[in-house]
């Protein structure tokens, strides 16, 4: 099986134990990721912010590489590349104003972004081959945890399509699937302050604390998520959380992809895990044993 | 949901008009009589757009931020009946000096001296781009694309609140990496951040265990076809700069 | 050739159809239709390339039907005739019996399910010829296919024939024939020919079984088949139906979807 | 030679002003076979109408064009006046100066000359309109009532009162509808059961209403006076008769725990029951999907101990046609769901309920007996928030029109709440309050002076559960939107009132038009506020739009009043503008070759077969024949027809044709 990978600049850089986790899980699994060509960065935020014709044009050239080079479907495990690459694609499709704009300054010919390529995130991707993931488990991931999917996942509804936009469930499902226990609690939606993690680091404490401070609550042994931002306020600025909760918590954050990884039995450093802040130390009775890789 | 199909133009003497378009509906088939699409009356269908277009527009509202609002982003802040949902569930409601809900309300006015409250207000800038408010709002009026045409005009007038200057820089810095690099090359980007903010010993504490973790690296990334990006750059500032002489 | 000539000879022995319709030699070359009452006259019955005439026509004609029930030599077109008359009440099952030619086969088809299913499975087969005129006319603007139309239709005598060949114009009383008002000219010129030929094809949108025998009657040679099966393509276009697909009737013309395009009301 | 008059009128300045009325006339003169023609200030003034009179009568006139305001307006007037002066009322036409020309068009020359067109089409017309006769139809007196709530009840007793036979149909084991749900009613506080099961009782013995509960509609046929209801009773499965309603299977049986739905799922009850204690009728019905019997073969608890043998497991539904000559249409309404609001929960959170479950909670005959207690752990809630537009007024995830009734019963239940649980405290959050009514604003201001409600102009954005209570998160739009976070017990949604679920289904089973919402249309937003677009069938309560009790019962009565006055009259009198199809002498009997498309186009199913058979009765043709019953005179199936077999009476193919020609 071959799908098209966008990894993103986080991936490459602050969310390299992304990166790692997502490629091993796939060789795992027998997946070729073909990686864009060339690619650039999606714009992010501050493209959304400040430029706004960038921030359609840099995801249509991503897109448009991905396209040429035959792919079909480009698999984005950052939800904030996610969200960019479906939002420039949702505004060429539905406006063709801006679908000529963005032509002009990728310099391509009219109709080139025709049919851009379909773009899934880690999860959907990873809910469509169950019976894959589920041959391959050696070690069950036997921890309760809280699966946390931030906003970009989910929102708007309108043009993500994904699960269900207010609670949603497919990650969760995809921890049961590798032999975890989910808690069903109220944040997972909520927002952690994203890329307010440098320029506004309190605003990210408060947002990111009230999280931290249900799923420490209802007794998760650590905090399962799908995007590069949610993971480094989490992790990174876990000094700014704890300041603000009753109680410390050094509960760790993994990406679904780690956990599917552990499940795999793949080993830590093949899933990145010591590159995390706040160090990856789940109850040992249920730590899977470790494999050489 | 939504508006009706089709809206039935009504005279005052003809004021029989049918405003429904389905009328007996025969069962067993999935055809419906053809004369059940035609109104009996005098009025006429007329599609919501047609509809629409027969309402004249003040001139002064043409020049409004509202207007362009509706012209850029499709956002219409008529919509907005000051439900204060979007309020409601911001995460930066708090840290905001205008509620999101009011930042509507400022533009709906079109008067000079609301807008540009809107226009220097920090909330524009404190706006995560979450996207909650519009999945929530019942109106579906789109305020993070609101957000983003009012910081964009803040910016081009030169009136953005000076508090969110190293908001403003983040953002800059982090463009101009991707116009250089092709990519977002972090350690490039911090540092013009803080060249750019002044902001130089925030964070210094984390910055050796990111080396350390690997996480962040001293030179640039290669690939991202950097100079194919600068061009892009390029070609949107000047089809900018044509578009407003 | 001689598996119908059996088969014919057969169900008119057994009594199973008392006429059995289909081509016998005509003039030089061509075809003529044969009407077969006696199954020793059954081998007169041919069937070759050159037999294209849509037998159909005869399925409505009092003087066919009181011979009782009826075999009929079916080329496609002709199936789809029979179901586009089942559809309008003008034949019931029991007095007709196709004798399908297709790909060289004779098949006996007693049902109209059974016609249903064949015609399901038969493409359309447009004369390649038509369908580059169709091309052609399609490609031309608003005025050159005017201009097209009213070049060939000046040669319109109103004879006619069209009319008289078409298996779909079955109706006692056409149009043409009503006075009170006079909705068609009874003379030949430019407008009033126009006038015409626009109806019928009109008539036939959504109906037509595209066999194009209408344009082969033309004594003066015009292409009158091309603009039924233009309002017949149109209407398949729009509506995804096409005319003779079943022996129920679910006609597009008379009917709405709400989710129909509507591209022709603007 | 026709001799025909033209009537010009001056409307005032309507016409006058932009139209050069005398040029008209004098045009009109001119048009082959007017014989006279005026101009006159006001036509349709009684002075107009003698002027129109005498000239039929002095001029001898055959026929008559009234040039004025549009037909809809005074049709039936001139038409009546050419009547009293002795010529057929239909040889009277319109030609509509005022909308179609002196409204639309600036003064001028041009709109003068549309204005002699338009005279001199109707002129052609009426050259050759024919003489017509009203179509008179029986009417079976009978009425029909689908719904047995308060509007199915009112209309049913209106009309059983006044002396009509009346068939009442409800779908349910008993009737009462949601209004027998309620606790209390606004802004009185009286007891809503107390004051409808007079009603339900006089209903069950009334001489005129039959009362079929647990009955649906199956089928309508026929016409205004001339219906065929088909109605389906589904089988109890016991004796009715036999039945003495004693309760006693109800306590035995073996199943309970099935969430009752008159108690919205905050109780449970047995396979067999009476739905509440004062259901009419009293007799019980027993859930085929739940009882054990169905399920495994075995069980018959109920039937061993029943004293007077009542159980029937093997009864069958029953299938009936009834003739009836009108139909109240009074099915009601429906709650949105509560698990429709995402962001309320998705109806996970066991303590946010909906209004309909609060007044259950609140009801004396309730699963408490009327104290509040939540759901999730039966507490005493110390604090509700009410949220009120619960899909009201969201067109991104409800529904964008207003319920109307929500306003008043949120100040209902946060008053109840405060006089049930002292010291607790009531929040409402709202966006308008919509408290149009008689002592309606009186009763919100009660709930906010009186009982200490707090009221909060603002939308919910998210319910949350934290540590065992809801985290309300909204907005205070009168504090400059300030964020407001409310850690609540219990949370109350006035969720939107939408149509019926099978209300779409109905709608078409009956041939009434209905709005995108699926709630049934009226004929006439003001003036035929309780009429559809088919006539005979009449609308009654909230299966029109949200309503409350005061109006539905209104409405009911304004119902049953249209189906009294139909039914007063020994026939129908119907205008004879219907299609006709040609008929002739044999052989040829008519020009119609029985294709029926026209059928397949008749949106009011009014084109029937007529199979006609020679004296052997052998089949010689099929043809079509129009139901003058049926027919609206739309035209459709004349424009369908390809022989021109079909005409429209008034109408004709001759003369649309000889209006077009004539310009």
């Amino acid at each position: 099986m071959r799908v098209g990978y966008y990894p993103g600049c986080s991936l490459t850089g602050t969310s390299r134990e992304f990166d790692e986790s997502v490629r091993s899980v796939a060789r795992a699994l027998e997946i070729d990721l073909a990686e864009v060509p060339e690619w650039n960065c999606c714009g992010s935020s501050p493209a959304h912010m400040i430029d706004t014709t960038m921030s359609i044009a840099l995801p249509a050239n991503v897109l448009l590489k991905a396209k040429r080079a035959g792919l079909a479907e480009v698999l984005t495990p950052c939800a904030a590349c996610y969200s960019r690459l479906l939002m420039g694609k949702h505004e060429i499709e539905t406006k063709p104003a801006t679908r000529a704009q963005v032509e002009r300054v990728l310099g391509c010919p009219p109709g080139s972004l025709d049919e851009l390529p379909k773009v899934l995130n880690v999860i959907e991707f990873l809910a469509q081959i169950p019976e894959t993931i589920a041959a391959k488990v050696t070690s069950k991931f036997e921890h309760t945890v809280a699966c946390y999917y931030g906003c970009l996942l989910v929102r708007p509804p309108k043009v993500t399509r994904f699960d269900r936009t207010e609670d949603p469930v497919e990650m969760d499902k995809l921890v049961a699937l590798v032999g975890g226990k989910t808690i069903d609690w109220s944040f997972k939606t909520e927002c952690c302050g994203a890329s307010f993690s440098i320029s506004r680091t309190s605003v990210v404490g408060r947002l990111s604390s009230k999280i931290m401070q249900d799923a420490t609550r209802r007794h998760a042994e650590a905090i399962v998520v799908s995007c590069p931002m949610c993971h480094s306020n989490l992790d990174l600025r876990r000094r700014e959380i704890n300041r603000r909760m009753e109680k410390p918590t050094l509960i760790p954050v993994l990406f679904i992809t780690q956990v599917i990884g552990l499940a795999l039995g793949l080993s830590e450093k093949r899933l990145g895990l010591k590159r995390h802040f706040v160090p990856v130390k789940l109850p040992a009775k249920t730590l899977p044993a470790q494999v050489v890789s | 949901m939504g508006q009706p199909d089709t809206v039935t133009q009504m005279h005052d003497t003809a004021p029989d008009a049918p405003r429904v378009r389905c009328f007996a509906v025969k069962k067993g088939t999935n055809r419906r009589p053809i004369g059940a699409y035609f109104s009996q009356s005098e009025g006429r269908t007329l599609t919501p757009e047609k509809y629409m277009s027969c309402h004249h527009e003040s001139p002064s509202a043409r020049h409004s931020l509202a207007a362009r609002l509706k012209e850029v982003g499709e956002v219409d802040v008529a919509d907005c009946y000051q439900c204060g949902k979007c309020t409601a569930g911001c995460p930066a409601a708090e840290e905001m000096d205008v509620a999101p809900s009011q930042i509507l309300r400022l533009l709906q006015t079109e008067s000079p001296k609301h807008e540009k409250r809107a226009l220097e207000s920090m909330s524009i800038w404190l706006c995560i781009g979450c996207e909650t408010c519009v999945t929530r709002c019942p109106q579906e009026v789109d305020l993070p694309r609101a957000m983003d045409i009012l910081r964009q005009e803040s910016l081009a007038r030169n009136v953005a609140n000076r508090a969110a200057d190293d908001i403003v820089a983040f953002h800059k810095a982090f463009l101009h990496s991707i116009e250089r690099s092709g990519r977002v090359f972090e350690f490039g980007m911090i540092g013009d951040y803080k060249l750019r903010t002044g902001h130089l010993f925030q964070d210094l504490g984390a910055a050796p265990s990111m080396f350390l973790k690997g996480k962040m690296s001293l030179l640039p990334h290669g690939g991202g076809s950097k100079r194919e990006v600068g061009r892009m750059f390029a070609r949107a500032r000047a089809a900018k700069k044509e578009s407003q002489p | 050739m001689e598996a119908l000539q059996t088969k014919a000879k057969e169900l008119l022995a057994a009594g199973t159809v008392q006429v059995a319709i289909g081509y016998g030699k005509g003039t030089g070359n061509a075809r003529r239709p044969l009407f077969v009452t006696k199954p020793e006259r059954a081998a007169d019955l041919i069937v070759d390339a050159a037999c294209t005439q849509n037998l159909a026509t005869y399925l409505t004609k009092h003087e066919v039907r009181v011979m009782g029930r009826m075999a009929v030599v079916a080329v496609p077109s002709t199936l789809r005739s029979i179901l586009q008359l089942a559809a309008e009440k003008q034949i019931r099952e029991e007095q007709v019996l196709a004798l399908a030619v297709i790909d060289g086969q004779v098949r006996e088809l007693a049902t109209f399910e059974a016609i249903e299913e064949a015609v399901a499975t038969i493409p359309d087969a447009m004369s390649e010829a038509d369908r580059n005129m169709i091309d052609k006319l399609s490609a031309m603007s608003v005025p050159e296919r005017r201009a097209f139309w009213a070049d060939e239709l000046v040669r319109c005598v109103k004879c006619y024939a069209c009319r008289a060949s078409c298996p779909m114009c079955y109706c006692e009383r056409c149009t043409t024939d009503v006075n009170r008002p006079q909705w068609i000219p009874v003379a030949s010129h430019a407008v009033g020919n126009l006038e015409y030929h626009v109806m019928r094809a009109m008539h036939l949108a959504g109906r037509c079984v595209e066999c194009g025998t209408c344009g082969k009657a033309c004594p003066v040679g015009i292409p009158v088949h091309l603009l039924t099966i233009y309002a017949e393509d149109s209407v398949r276009r729009q509506f995804g139906q096409r005319g003779g697909a079943s022996a129920k009737l679910d006609y597009a013309m008379s009917t709405f979807k709400p989710d129909d395009k509507e591209e022709f009301i603007r | 030679m026709a001799r025909v008059g033209v009537f010009v009128c001056h409307c005032g300045e309507n016409i006058a002003g932009t139209v050069d009325v005398a040029a008209v006339a004098k045009a009109a003169l001119d048009m082959p076979g007017v014989v006279h023609a005026v101009d006159y200030k006001y036509m349709c003034s009684d002075p107009g109408q003698t002027l129109l009179k005498d000239a039929i009568k002095e001029k001898k006139l055959d026929g008559v064009v009234v040039a004025a305001c549009s037909p809809r307006m005074h049709e039936p007037t001139f038409r009546r006046a050419a009547e009293e002066a002795g010529i057929n009322p239909f040889l009277c036409e319109m030609a509509n100066l005022r909308e179609h020309c002196s409204w639309v068009h600036d003064k001028g020359a041009a709109t003068t000359e549309k204005a002699i067109d338009l005279v001199r089409l109707q002129v052609e017309k009426v050259k050759r309109d024919r003489p017509l006769q009203p179509i008179r139809v029986p009417i079976t007196k009978k009425a029909l009532v689908l719904g047995g709530g308060i509007a199915g009840i009112q209309a049913a007793l209106d009309i059983a009162n006044s002396g009509n036979p009346v068939l009442l149909v409800e779908k349910s084991p008993s009737i009462g509808g949601h209004m027998s749900q309620l606790s209390e009613t606004f802004p009185t506080l009286d007891c809503s059961q107390c004051i409808l099961t007079p009603r339900m009782v006089e209903v069950a013995r009334h001489p005129l209403i039959t009362l079929y509960t647990y009955s649906e509609l199956e089928k309508l046929d026929g016409f205004i006076g001339n219906f065929k209801a088909t109605i389906r009773r589904k089988a109890r499965k016991i004796d009715e008769k036999l039945c003495n309603g004693c309760g006693v299977c109800q306590q035995k049986c073996p199943v309970k725990k099935i969430p009752d739905e008159f108690n919205e799922g905050l109780s449970f009850r047995p396979a067999i029951y009476v739905p509440f204690p004062q259901a009419v009728p009293n007799k019980p019905v027993i859930d085929v999907k739940n009882c054990t019997y169905y399920k495994t073969g075995k069980c018959k608890a109920c039937e061993k101990l029943c004293p007077t043998k009542a159980i029937r497991f093997d009864q069958e539904d029953i299938v009936e046609v009834h003739d009836v000559g009108a139909v109240v249409l009074a099915t009601g309404f429906k709650t949105m769901p509560v698990g429709n609001f995402s962001e309320y929960g998705y109806g996970k959170l066991k303590d946010v309920i909906d209004g309909m479950k609060f007044e259950r909670l609140a009801s004396a005959s309730g699963p408490t007996g009327g104290a509040i207690r939540r759901p999730s752990d039966g507490k005493e809630p110390q604090h509700v928030v009410f949220i009120a537009c619960a899909g009201s007024r969201d067109r991104l995830k409800g529904v964008p029109y207003c319920s109307k009734v929500c306003c008043m019963y949120t100040a209902k239940h946060a008053m109840l709440y405060r006089h049930k649980v002292h010291g607790g405290q009531a929040t409402v959050f709202y966006m308008d309050i919509r408290s149009a009514g008689k002592n309606y604003d009186e009763f919100v201001r009660r709930a906010i002076e009186e009982d200490g409600v707090k009221y909060v102009r603002g939308r919910v954005s998210r319910v949350y559960e934290e540590d065992g209570q809801l985290v309300v998160k909204g907005a205070d739009t009168l504090l400059g939107a300030e964020p407001v976070e409310i850690r609540a017990d219990m949370v109350v949604l006035a969720t939107a009132v939408q149509a019926q679920n099978d209300a779409e289904e109905l709608a078409q089973k009956l041939h009434v038009s209905y709005d995108p919402y699926k709630f049934f249309a009226e004929a006439h937003p003001k003036l035929r506020p309780v009429e559809t677009n088919t006539a005979g069938v009449f609308l009654a309560g909230a299966c029109q739009a949200p309503r409350d009790i005061p109006e539905t019962v209104a409405q009911a009565s304004g119902a049953a009043v249209k189906v009294a006055g139909l039914f007063s009259q020994p026939t129908l009198t119907r205008e004879p503008i219907i299609a006709v199809v040609d008929r002739q002498p044999p052989p040829v009997f008519s020009s119609c070759v029985g294709c029926f498309l026209c059928k397949s186009a008749c949106p009011y199913q009014a084109i029937e077969e007529e199979v006609i058979k020679n004296r052997n009765g052998d089949v010689l043709k099929v043809v079509a024949k129009v139901n003058p019953g049926l027919c609206q005179g739309c035209g459709t199936c004349v424009s369908t027809c390809r022989t021109k077999a079909i005409d429209l009476e008034g109408f004709s193919n001759e003369q649309v044709f000889a209006e077009l020609m004539c310009i």
